[in-house]
């Protein structure tokens, strides 16, 4: 591990942490320009955070340890996650310590503790968001990983280094593997990162919430760190999508050039992708809890159909 | 003096004795004193043949080989812990006024007189003899299978005599028919009935004669054996009668018919020179194991379930002494053996259990670990022994069944299979409930002899686990003189 | 002399075989303890006979046992049996006389076959009368079956003891005479215990119709 | 060797030792005091020294040894060879925690007394030891049946309660079933020679048909011991029934007993694999897994819930079994020997997180005499101890980063990736279709670990008494602490266990992992290649402790850490009560819904008009009704045909044997 090495890691760490919230920030002011809303600056999610920040946390009676030490490790997670994720340079060292599986596996260990943390004051919206979560997640997880898997065929790794190494390095070709592949992709991310159509951020109304049922508990620092958890959710899906289906642009060697190519580059895809998402948001109507699943099997479908289509075309 | 004639003359004596005092209060130490002797008797006895070999004695009359030897040291056995076991069970049956001063005596004195039947059937070199034992067998038995003169102990001993009777009458003509095979080549004297000079010559009897001679036989004798569909009186014998008489019968009687058979079986293969009569005895045994293992899952009445067992294990032996060859004979002697004690310890259960609960239905009598835990564990560990649960004899005797047939009848091993696994079902569903849960059942006047019980679980573990060299060497032996 | 004597022996057995029938076909129970004595006369001449054309002298005695015991004593007890028991009839049998008559006749035909090859070997001077004494044990066999009462199925049985006895005689000059004695015994027993038994029926059921005798059952 | 001891002798030592240890628990039936405290925590330390031995002759040369029990001529054959060796360590591992946990547990005799109970656990685990050593099929048998049997007596020791008696009844049948078919197996595996011996068994070369017969009546009879689909329906009834520590032992440790048998038979003594018993066992694998954690999800007993999720991980063990089947078929030894890999680490970790919950809920059922979901919640105030512990299990359970079950379905998974060399093209399409299942199974686990952890452990109590709950006792904790260590140290140094795990992939497909490049270092595990796929666990666990600490203090430097205490948030209502949080029944409600057809529901929906209004649901086993059921009757109405034989009229039993006379008769003349 030399010098550039851990430069390379670090500047990915800083520019997840940064480039996080303003991508939530970026998402929302398209979301209010498309719908003709005045929008709210790109750096709003930074004071959200930082007043956050400040105020005292207020806790339940009879919390437990484990609701304390949830945001944490949840934020913990997330930013590991950020970490591995080749997001300017594929060549990171710390990116061999966890592949594609372990990524989605991160995930996981994030959402079953946010679940556990909501149940644990004992409160009916907070056990209603777990089950939902835990819904979401069980259907997300399969069809996120069938896409991965997907990729790992295509490039015989599930090291997301190697992924990203060899589909950048091939000749641009329509892959139909892959296409359905990013179609299943896209359906995953909206869902996991608690998007309209299965989820909407910006409402409290009990029925149809799921992420906001979870953190309901939460306030001050905790939900801080819980918000700037799910910014760096966004993040690391998007760069994933980005990694996989864009891969081009992404530095193979620590040089600082290289480095200093790759970030515009990045934030080009990012605003382009957060555009996407905003206008998705927009045209697409909230569904109803008990669709979530069936929406969820359809990506999870797409991804074992793109799975076979490569084991079938071998492309 | 013979030891042979001595090992007769005890229990005869012993019967005899009782005759006149059986109704005494300290008959049944009596009893268990004279089957102590007999059984004292047969352990010198073995000791004997197990150094000098084969005995003839009294003017050839008496034949005493190591095939015959072991089954007397065990008749003497299971009748002498019979005796121990029945003088508690008695005594209760007594205080309930169910046995009477006369039917105590003719119980006690018709004991003996049945031990004494068994050992001359099994002592005896003449064939015509052994058919008379036979018969006298069950003339012994008939009454004390009816000694509670209820309707239902009438019933069942009147189709045990008369079944019985038409089955002997069977095998008497079969006598006859080998009697008339046999004289052509030994001569009209007195020994051409004596199976030592049968066997030397089996080779010389007329196939014809022999094959019809056989089936008789079979027929006859299969009907003590119990063998499917000559079965009917077994059931009904064992449940209605008194306990101790199940135990005799299951224990022993069926073992000496078998024995029997076996016998003729020797004479019969080195006359035909074909397996004329292993198939006969293969699908008897087949058919009794299946018929026997369905009708398991009727019962309602424990003696009579574990009289369907009794069925369904002869129905193994006869089916291995039908494939012969050494294992498979070793198997069936083994199996002879650890079922004899196994059956008659459940059988010992069984009794205090039934007169705890004051019924033999199965669904009246429950919680047995509860009141008296001892009578608990022997029904249950006598059960999963019988149903043929390692490290239990049974199991061991049953796997080089299962395995020899597999090897020389591939077609039979499933059938088999299938046969043990609903024998199974059905026996363990009806036996888990009486020994587990609550109950409200009385203790016993008498403290129950359970003593019997687990000295029958003992061996049959040991057998399991570990058969003697002496015994294996013993086993071989004899199943080497049945070929 | 011999040829005398086979052709003796041999219209013995047909009156055996004779009286098998008539006994299959009797109902009243008196004139069924009367062929059965008759039936064991019969059965002590043949074997007077086979002991006086072959000298086989223990034949005597076993005809004296026989006479004693199927002519003389069984009867006797059967007598005083149906006397105290009071059963003079016994109409109904399961299945109807001529029915019974062509069964029976199917079974002489079957043992005769069975008989045949056998009796090539025997050496003895009636070789034809084993196949007789298979068709009588057979047809007592039927006769048990088809009576549905105690007494004639008792008899039925000791008619089957005839049938197996002539065999012994007839095929084979008798069986050794322990054996002999041995069966006697047992037959003698045997009978006593019957007679034991059919009072306690009587006294449990107050009929001696083994009807009643099907309680204990499993379907 | 002579004179000196072999390790064969030294567990040898040890499983005698047990039985002592069992026998002195019979001497001392009177005094339960002791047996708790004097005889458990020695058989516990036996254990240990068993888990050291099996360890060291983990890589030694195979041993073999006779004991001169058993029948004439065939006595007991035993041999300790890698494979019976990394079981052995299971059997020490697993168990010695569940000992020294049944020290404090077996505090007051429920049911059959301390000393019995001490009896047949020793013997179970005996036995269990001894299946594993048995090297002939008598041995085996016997070993086997005795183990089933002393687990019977376990399992019901509260006989007194009819389900109880059931639950037992079903468990013996169906494991004498199923030894009934092994036995079976082994009389196809000696081909006639006659000799049972396993040496005998491997030295035959057996035609397809007869290998596949063999192979089959092997999954059947040691699926039936595992609970494999559908003969799963014995584990959750037995594992409910049975004391705590019983049900750890069964779940964690005998169920392994039967994976070790299909191992045994099918990669030992059946030398070449046909690729199609591969599919069997996947499909088989794949359709148990789901089934059991989808009903694992809908369960409201957490006892049954946990064997549920027992039969659900068996499945998972099986697809990799019958994935090591496919590469080994078409000799693809290396990536058989990952899935192999995979399959032994996955065995090992069940051992040890499923005992672990089982130990949870015992001591959760002695704090509240509670087990059923609905009446439990918010344990984790009164009982921190089994809380944190459990904790861990979940995760484990879950199959979450950085712990042991993750690892070891990571490596399933990448045994399932590349598949691309394999030469038959449906299969190649197949395989990865059961990688999806696979996944969605873990994920599915996960949802219900949540349920188990939240709905016991978190929240607010249910009940009122549930204040009163005492935590575990010392002992108890020890035993507890064991198995997490077990857990965490497995999931943090995954590496070195595939390493100490290689010699038995070597010795059954001549080929192990780490054959060429090392598997990876102990920091980084790369089975392999590091391009291919590279994961470390110690990384990920130090990373995610690393960023927590800064953020926490920085948290602290940069801002404030006050805390304010309130009441939780009520939505505007006047109050809030316990019983609005979601039941067991309502946190499995979206997957009875959307798995509605898996399931044979009943519900009671209340009508809006009935003033005391009751909501009930029940979930019953298809395959039960399916296929048990049925061959119930069938076996009824046969013998009700049978019957007919006994109709208690002599006369026909008089025609019976003449008609049987006169047919051998004319048989003769044939």
């Amino acid at each position: 591990m030399n010098l550039e090495g851990i430069l390379a890691q670090a500047t990915a760490m800083v520019v997840a942490l940064v480039v996080a919230p303003l991508l939530t920030g970026w998402v929302n002011v398209c979301r209010a320009w498309l719908q003709g809303r005045s929008a709210p600056p790109l750096l709003q999610p930074f004071r959200a955070l930082h007043k956050l920040f400040w105020k005292e946390s207020v806790i339940a009676h009879g919390a437990t340890p484990l609701f304390r030490l949830a945001p944490y490790v949840i934020f913990g997670c997330m930013l590991l996650a950020s970490m591995i994720v080749p997001t300017l340079s594929t060549n990171l060292p710390l990116a061999p310590a966890a592949d594609a599986i372990a990524l989605v596996g991160l995930f996981a260990l994030a959402r079953v503790f946010i679940s556990l943390a909501a149940m644990d004051i004992g409160t009916a919206f907070g056990s209603m968001g777990a089950r939902r979560e835990m819904l979401v997640g069980f259907l997300a997880e399969p069809a996120f990983l069938m896409v991965l898997f997907t990729a790992s065929l295509l490039s015989d790794s599930t090291s997301l280094a190697t992924i990203v190494t060899t589909l950048g390095h091939r000749e641009f070709t329509i892959l139909p593997s892959l296409a359905l592949a990013g179609v299943a992709f896209v359906m995953v991310s909206l869902a996991e990162n608690a998007r309209v159509p299965v989820d909407n951020p910006a409402t409290h109304l009990e029925l149809t919430m799921i992420h906001e049922a979870l953190v309901l508990e939460y306030s001050g620092r905790h939900l801080a760190l819980l918000e700037w958890a799910a910014a760096l959710k966004l993040f690391v899906y998007s760069c994933a999508g980005l990694a996989l289906f864009f891969p081009w642009g992404v530095a193979q060697a620590n040089h600082r050039t290289a480095l200093a190519l790759a970030l515009p580059a990045l934030i080009a895809k990012l605003a382009i992708g957060g555009f996407l998402l905003a206008l998705i948001e927009t045209v697409m109507a909230k569904m109803r809890i008990f669709r979530v699943p069936e929406f969820l099997a359809t990506a999870f479908l797409l991804g074992v159909l793109a799975l076979l289509v490569h084991q079938l075309l071998g492309a | 003096m013979d030891v042979i004639v001595l090992l007769l003359a005890i229990p005869l004596a012993g019967g005899a004795i009782l005759w006149t005092w059986g109704e005494r209060e300290s008959a049944p130490e009596v009893n268990s004193a004279f089957s102590l002797v007999t059984l004292v008797v047969a352990c010198w006895l073995t000791a004997m043949v197990i150094e000098g070999g084969p005995i003839l004695g009294f003017y050839e009359q008496f034949f005493v080989d190591s095939l015959n030897v072991f089954l007397i040291t065990l008749t003497a056995f299971v009748g002498f812990t019979t005796s121990l076991f029945s003088r508690p069970y008695m005594r209760t049956e007594r205080d309930r006024g169910r046995m009477t001063g006369p039917r105590l005596r003719l119980y006690h004195s018709m004991y003996q007189v049945f031990t004494f039947t068994m050992l001359l059937a099994l002592t005896t070199n003449n064939m015509g003899i052994l058919w008379v034992a036979m018969e006298a067998a069950t003339l012994a038995t008939v009454l004390l299978v009816s000694v509670y003169r209820t309707a239902a102990s009438l019933e069942a001993a009147w189709k045990y005599f008369i079944l019985c009777g038409v089955g002997i009458a069977q095998a008497l003509f079969g006598t006859i028919l080998l009697y008339f095979a046999a004289e052509r080549v030994l001569g009209r004297e007195g020994n051409a009935l004596l199976w030592t000079h049968l066997d030397l010559v089996k080779g010389e009897l007329q196939p014809a004669i022999m094959s019809l001679a056989f089936v008789f036989l079979l027929v006859g004798y299969g009907t003590k054996v119990g063998l499917v569909p000559l079965h009917n009186w077994l059931p009904d014998a064992h449940a209605e009668g008194p306990t101790p008489i199940s135990a005799v019968l299951s224990g022993l009687l069926l073992n000496v018919a078998l024995y029997s058979i076996v016998r003729c079986k020797v004479l019969a293969d080195g006359a035909l020179g074909s397996h004329f009569a292993g198939n006969m005895m293969m699908g008897f045994g087949l058919l009794s194991v299946v018929v026997a293992a369905f009708f398991l899952s009727r019962q309602r009445d424990i003696k009579r379930m574990f009289a369907y067992s009794s069925i369904e294990h002869m129905g193994l032996m006869t089916f291995a002494f039908g494939m012969g060859g050494p294992i498979a004979n070793f198997a069936a002697l083994l199996h002879m053996t650890v079922h004899s004690l196994v059956k008659s310890a459940i059988f010992f259960a069984v009794g205090h259990a039934v007169q705890k609960a004051g019924t033999q239905v199965m669904e009246d009598i429950r919680g047995l670990l509860k009141v008296s835990p001892r009578v608990g564990w022997g029904l249950m560990i006598g059960t999963l022994a019988i149903l043929g649960m390692p490290p239990f004899g049974v199991f061991a005797s049953e796997f080089l069944i299962l395995t020899t047939a597999m090897r020389e009848h591939a077609w039979a091993t499933p059938i088999l299979l299938l046969a043990l696994g609903v024998a199974f079902a059905a026996i363990f569903a009806r036996v888990q409930p009486m020994v587990f849960g609550d109950t409200g059942h009385p203790r016993l006047t008498h403290q129950p002899a359970l003593t019997p019980v687990f000295i029958h679980l003992g061996f049959a573990f040991m057998l399991g686990l570990w058969i003697p060299p002496y015994l294996a060497a013993w086993y071989e032996q004899a199943a080497r003189l049945l070929r | 002399m011999g040829g005398y004597g086979t052709q003796i022996v041999n219209l013995f057995a047909a009156t055996l075989l004779l009286i098998a029938f008539a006994m299959l076909a009797q109902r009243r129970i008196v004139a069924l303890i009367h062929l059965f004595a008759l039936q064991g006369l019969a059965l002590v001449g043949s074997t007077v006979t086979v002991a006086w054309v072959t000298g086989q002298h223990h034949l005597y005695y076993s005809a004296a046992i026989t006479f004693a015991l199927k002519v003389v004593i069984l009867p006797y007890i059967l007598h005083r049996l149906i006397r105290r028991l009071n059963v003079k009839w016994d109409i109904e049998t399961l299945l109807n006389i001529p029915t019974m008559m062509l069964v029976g006749i199917v079974l002489v035909v079957f043992a005769f076959n069975l008989a045949i090859p056998i009796s090539e070997f025997s050496t003895s001077m009636a070789r034809g009368t084993l196949g007789i004494a298979l068709a009588c044990v057979l047809l007592s066999f039927l006769m048990m079956i088809t009576r549905s009462k105690a007494v004639p199925q008792v008899i039925g049985f000791l008619a089957m003891e005839n049938g197996l006895f002539f065999a012994a005689t007839s095929a084979t000059y008798g069986m050794p005479m322990v054996v002999e004695l041995g069966i006697a015994l047992d037959v003698l027993v045997g009978m006593v215990i019957l007679g034991v038994f059919l009072f306690q029926i009587r006294e449990q059921f107050d009929s001696l119709d083994i009807r009643h005798l099907e309680s204990l059952r499993d379907d | 060797m002579i004179g000196s001891l072999l390790t064969i002798d030294a567990v040898l030592i040890v499983v005698a030792a047990w039985i002592v240890v069992g026998l002195a628990g019979i001497a001392a039936v009177r005094y339960p005091g002791f047996v708790a405290h004097g005889l458990f925590p020695l058989s516990a330390a036996l254990s240990a020294a068993l888990c050291g031995i099996a360890l060291a002759a983990l890589p030694g040369t195979p041993e073999t040894a006779i004991l001169a029990i058993g029948l004439p001529g065939l006595p007991f054959h035993l041999r300790l060879d890698a494979l019976s060796s990394f079981f052995l360590f299971l059997v020490g591992i697993a168990s010695a925690g569940i000992s020294i946990f049944s020290a404090g547990y077996f505090r007051r005799g429920e049911g059959t007394p301390a000393g019995v109970m001490c009896m047949q656990y020793h013997v179970f685990l005996a036995a269990m030891a001894m299946v594993i050593v048995s090297d002939d099929a008598y041995a085996f048998m016997v070993c086997w049946e005795s183990m089933a049997l002393s687990s019977y007596f376990l399992v019901t020791t509260n006989h007194r309660i009819p389900e109880i008696q059931r639950a037992g009844y079903l468990y013996l049948l169906i494991a004498h079933i199923g030894a009934i078919a092994i036995l079976l197996c082994f009389g196809v595996l000696q081909a006639n020679t006659g000799d049972y011996t396993f040496a005998n068994m491997r030295a035959q070369h057996l035609a397809p048909f007869w290998a596949s017969c063999a192979f089959l009546l092997a999954l059947f009879g040691f699926g039936a011991k595992a609970g494999v689909l559908p003969l799963h329906v014995w584990l959750p009834e037995a594992h409910p029934a049975a004391p705590s520590p019983v049900s750890a032992l069964m779940s964690g440790v005998m169920l392994k007993t039967a994976i070790y048998g299909m191992l045994r038979v099918t990669f030992d003594l059946v030398s070449t694999p046909i690729w199609w018993w591969g599919v069997v066992a996947l499909s088989l694998g794949l359709a148990t897994a789901f089934f059991g954690v989808v009903f694992a999800a809908a369960q409201v007993d957490m006892k049954r819930l946990l064997a549920y999720s027992s039969i659900e991980n068996i499945g998972l063990i099986v697809m990799a079994f019958g994935l090591a089947i496919v590469f080994r078929a078409y000799g693809m030894r290396s990536l058989a020997a990952l899935a192999m890999t995979a399959l032994l680490f996955h065995c090992i970790n069940h051992a040890l997180f499923k005992s672990l919950l089982f130990l949870g809920t015992g001591s959760v059922l002695h704090a509240t005499n509670e087990r059923s979901l609905g009446k439990l919640g918010g344990l984790m105030r009164f009982m921190p101890w089994v809380a944190w512990t459990a904790l861990a299990g979940v995760i484990a359970a879950a199959g979450l980063p950085p712990s042991n079950g993750f690892a070891s379905e990571w490596l399933l998974l990448q045994g399932f990736l590349f598949t691309g060399a394999l030469p038959n093209p449906y299969l190649k399409m197949l395989v990865p279709l059961f990688a999806g299942g696979l996944v969605l199974v873990a994920a599915l686990a996960a949802y219900v670990m949540v349920k188990f952890f939240g709905v016991i452990f978190l929240g607010r109590p249910r009940e009122e008494r549930l204040e009163q709950a005492q935590d575990a006792g010392r002992l108890e904790r020890l035993g507890l602490a064991w198995l997490t260590a077990g857990c965490i140290l497995l999931g943090l140094f995954p590496a070195a266990v595939i390493e100490a795990i290689d010699p038995i992939a070597f010795s059954l497909l001549g080929q192990g992992l780490a054959q060429g490049g090392r598997v990876g270092d102990w920091l980084m595990l790369a089975p392999v290649s590091a391009e291919r796929a590279s994961y470390s666990a110690p990384l990920v666990f130090a990373l995610i402790v690393a960023i927590v600490l800064t953020t926490f203090l920085a948290v602290r430097r940069f801002y404030h850490g006050r805390v304010r205490r309130a009441a939780a948030w009520d939505c505007g209502t006047p109050f809030q009560t316990a019983r609005m949080q979601d039941t067991a029944e309502g946190f499995g409600q979206p997957i009875r819904q959307i798995f509605e057809p898996f399931f044979r529901m009943r519900r009671e929906l209340p009508s809006p008009a009935d003033e005391r209004p009751r909501y009930r649901v029940t979930i019953e086993d298809p395959m039960w009704a399916a296929i048990f059921v049925r061959i119930a009757a069938i076996i009824e109405w046969i013998s009700g045909v049978v019957g007919t034989l006994q109709r208690g009229r002599i006369s026909i039993y008089l025609l019976y044997s003449f008609v049987t006379l006169v047919a051998l008769l004319l048989l003769t003349q044939a």
